[in-house]
């Protein structure tokens, strides 16, 4: 195991020290490594928390600021946060108008902001509770623990954000970010496994030749090893799926976002949207918004998924209204 | 021959011996969550129970369940992941029914039958779905019938560690239902559940506590 | 090799076509893969040219818009392009102020650029050059090609943008890139080597327990080969001679950039750019402004960067300025 | 017996070898600039080549340098890095000297030298500096005496080709002081310079092409 690291026991408080020192014009640090906009909780304004396992950077912390969360929770490397932390987020992101927790749907999160729900519940601090499930690479939800979050997380935490800057009330929020949920499909690819720091060794095997579809971002091991194949053909399986469960058939406007997980050269997610892009269109679906990046990773994994938004005229306004954090940021 | 109570100082012993598996078996916990999960189950633990010892060492808890209240607490805001809030819970049931000086055999069934409900609250498995509840159902049964035929509490926790072990053993050839190694379907059969091996090293901790 | 590929022969473009693509509301392509900023040349306004091999993304292409490049020039991979692309890029950018070329100190590159300014002079084009040397990693310049240009190109590329989009004349702009170059300085590693796609096999060969310190970002090996050392120690390595070359006694205001090589986790580079800042700061030195992330990468390399830039208050002012590019934005 | 001349019909068949020699070694080229640079040296001559061969094809020259200085135009729009621009200036440079429908074994020194002097001209290297200049400076040399001595045209490009391959054999114990390997310093000793191989293997085309 190679890595820019001091300690494995250290990782987590570290990065998140040196994140925010690198973005404190945007950020600061709370107890319990929780990371929350500059400036404090704006009053009257829904709070936005989100957190969840380290070492998915941006995600989270890279996305507090104006337009988007009001406090985020790193927990150890790929385990969801306690509630403690969680609860220290919710209060500082709370200006008196309650606050949506973005939970990425992980038995792990659920149980643990479902517990610091009930902590502020017991501090009178209203909490309503969004549970992103966009990764469609699990297909019979009914014989798991369900579909779990993914890239589509991002824009959850984007156009609620916004929603919440704009003034809505805590239902309003939360009806935004459902119907945001409802609306987004993702699924992944891993050509490499990651490595979590104390664990020392890679979260699974794969051979030099193949690869792993519907990997989930935590190591899980995904739908099936295939060989690998050329970037065109991957794109189709992770593509197709997404564009099935949205029953999307032409006519649509959408948002495509390529996501890296980590340790994939820019110049192959380029080549990744390309082709998605390509194929959207091919069935009359409109590439209306894009975003090519790493926003949820899994350490240095070499891999991407795909994530489609069926967008409507609230959104796409929501998405394009403005945001200033460490990881997205524009103004128009 | 073994006493017919067990007290504070059997859960304190308890908790040096379960800390002192749980960071024994570390990798190993990790190495079977790392096959069909995300790999982290023995890290979490041995976080855990590290903060565990140290809570229970500096405090003043004089019952079983004080102790068991303060590893419920600590474990609820040091583990995280699916395994954090699972024995949080578990812990906080089973200290709710034994907050007394001394538990008698029937006693250590209700201790760990609150224990298993907790776990089912919470998660919502049943039986089989290749979880940590498939180490405490047939241990809450065993420690049953144990208590049910005069035996003694330490007896009766040497009958529930085993099932639980036995348990442990039988999520083998079982597909995962809930939890993160339900996302691999057909391809968990064939490992065993890291939660249901962790929680038979913890039954077998306490079962030895209380020989000691 | 796993990479997200197609064909090692169609790798550039089709990533130039996807960059394109997901980022048409800021950039246009041109003949022979060159990128542009959309709407053309700005008239009036001194253009700015960069380019070189593919691999480094998002440089260069990453940072054409408003506020920095005119166009970018993405060679084939490690490759610098010809002078025919390059020319296209000088006449593109061209708004009969004059054009600026912001060259990388290798040879190749030196030489094509010099090419094409040959070609644009003879096409009544005036051109001005930069040529970027910031890495402080190639210690005796004078039995060398020279010290090489790395990620302190990303600032001489804002921070001149800047003046240009000012309406600065091309003497004035050439100076401030110059200026730049003269108080940027850079050194990196290598925790493992990366792949060029039609080479199939890494670029150099490194043990389990070995990194390469004051690596090249084209896979060039460094100064030396060390063991594994800590995330601290490492940081150590690269900043010690950059504060060394330029000098700093205290009392400076300074740019810290950490810079991700492509396949390394952000939270190591929080944890890079935390020591670093310390390390700083215990010198006496102000770190006034930061960037940590992926700027100029080799492929999926592992490993990170640390830049030092010393600031005055025109480069301060020059740097906080509006930009807007795919790889770099703020407006504020 | 070889003949006295050279005429555009050698200049073709040089095209032709060079670009088979080429991609007969990309890899190997590849990997020597792996070693000691950044690893793409045959891919860039191959591309390169490639390139040259179908535009020589396509073309109706009918001097060597008409068709020497299309190898140099497509090789400096093609190969781009520090070969590109260094071959297409060398390429253009002897194209200049060889505008003739037959040059002769003097024409062939000549052209060498030209193609020589464009690299200095361009790269600034001194001999010994671990570059191409180092395979073509003893190849100039070797044509100079050949030439002088009487020899054909075919013989005089067997003598530059035979300098040069010793003369790319003799970069190994040295130090670049030029290109990507002179980062190195020390480490770049007990390695070919990658660019005076491929000057050897073009060099060796060319006297190949003489002798048909
Ligand atoms: N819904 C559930 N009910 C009961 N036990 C569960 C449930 N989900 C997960 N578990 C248990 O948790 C264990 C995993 O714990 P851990 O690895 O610490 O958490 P995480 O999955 O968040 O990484 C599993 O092996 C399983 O025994
Ligand atoms: N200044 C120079 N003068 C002469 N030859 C040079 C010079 N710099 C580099 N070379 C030659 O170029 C070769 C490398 O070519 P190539 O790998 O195609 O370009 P790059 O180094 O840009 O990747 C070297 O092996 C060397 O022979
Ligand atoms: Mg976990
Ligand atoms: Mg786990
Ligand atoms: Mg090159
Ligand atoms: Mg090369």
């Amino acid at each position: 195991m190679k890595k820019l690291i001091n300690d494995p026991s250290t990782v987590t408080q570290e990065a998140v020290e040196g994140f925010v020192a690198a973005h404190e014009d945007i950020v600061v640090q709370l107890d319990g490594l929780v990371v929350a906009r500059k400036g404090g909780a704006v009053q009257g304004k829904v709070g936005l928390v989100s957190g969840g396992g380290s070492g998915h950077e941006p995600l989270h912390a890279g996305f507090v600021g104006v337009g988007m969360l009001d406090a985020a929770v790193p927990g150890a490397m790929f385990t969801s946060p306690t509630p403690d932390p969680i609860l220290v987020a919710t209060k500082a992101a709370d200006g008196g108008a309650g606050v949506l927790h973005i939970v990425k749907n992980y038995t792990g999160d659920v149980l643990n902001f479902e517990t610091a729900a009930e902590l502020a519940d017991a501090e009178d601090i209203e909490v309503a509770t969004v549970v992103v499930n966009d990764d469609v690479a699990v297909e019979d939800s009914l014989y798991t623990a369900g579909r779990r979050g993914v890239a589509g997380t991002v824009l959850v935490e984007k156009i609620a954000g916004v929603a919440a800057e704009r003034g809505d009330d805590l239902q309003a929020v939360l009806a935004v970010a459902q119907k945001v949920n409802a609306q987004v499909r993702s699924m992944g690819v891993a050509l490499t496994a990651c490595t979590v720091p104390h664990a020392g060794k890679p979260s699974f095997d794969l051979a030099e030749d193949e690869i792993e579809i519907g990997i989930g971002i935590h190591g899980e091991p995904g739908r099936r090893r295939i060989p690998l194949a050329s970037a065109d053909e991957i794109t189709d399986l992770l593509l197709d799926p997404v564009v099935e469960d949205l029953g999307l058939s032409g006519g649509e406007n959408v948002l495509l976002l390529v996501n890296g997980m980590g340790g994939t050269p820019a110049s192959e997610l380029s080549i990744v949207y390309r082709h998605a892009r390509k194929q959207l269109e091919a069935r009359g679906v409109t590439v209306a918004r894009s975003l090519v990046g790493n926003y949820v990773t899994s350490l240095e994994m070499q891999g991407a998924s795909v994530t489609v938004l069926v967008l409507d005229d609230e959104l796409t306004a929501l998405y394009d209204a403005p945001v200033r954090t460490a990881a997205l940021r524009w103004e128009l | 021959m073994s006493a017919a109570t067990l007290d504070v100082a059997w859960a304190r012993r308890f908790v040096t011996l379960a800390t002192e598996t749980v960071v024994e078996h570390r990798v190993e916990l990790s190495e079977l969550d790392r096959e069909i999960g995300d790999g982290d189950h023995g890290e979490n633990l041995a976080r855990g129970f590290t903060a565990v010892a140290a809570a229970v060492d500096g405090s003043s808890a004089e019952t079983v369940g004080g102790v068991l209240k303060l590893v419920a607490t600590t474990l609820m805001s040091t583990v995280g992941g699916a395994a954090g809030p699972l024995y949080g819970t578990a812990f906080l049931r089973a200290a709710k029914v034994s907050d007394a000086p001394e538990i008698d055999a029937e006693g250590v069934h209700t201790l760990l039958d609150a224990g298993l409900e907790g776990i089912v609250a919470r998660g919502k498995a049943n039986v089989g779905d290749k979880t940590m509840v498939d180490a405490w159902t047939p241990a809450v049964a065993a420690a049953q019938s144990s208590a049910a035929s005069g035996a003694s509490p330490a007896e009766v926790l040497r009958a529930a560690a085993d099932a639980a072990q036995q348990g442990a053993v039988d999520t083998d050839p079982l597909v995962a239902l809930k939890g993160r190694a339900s996302y691999l379907g057909e391809r968990s059969v064939g490992h065993r559940d890291p939660g249901a091996a962790s929680s038979a090293l913890l039954l077998d901790a306490a079962a030895r506590a209380a020989q000691a």
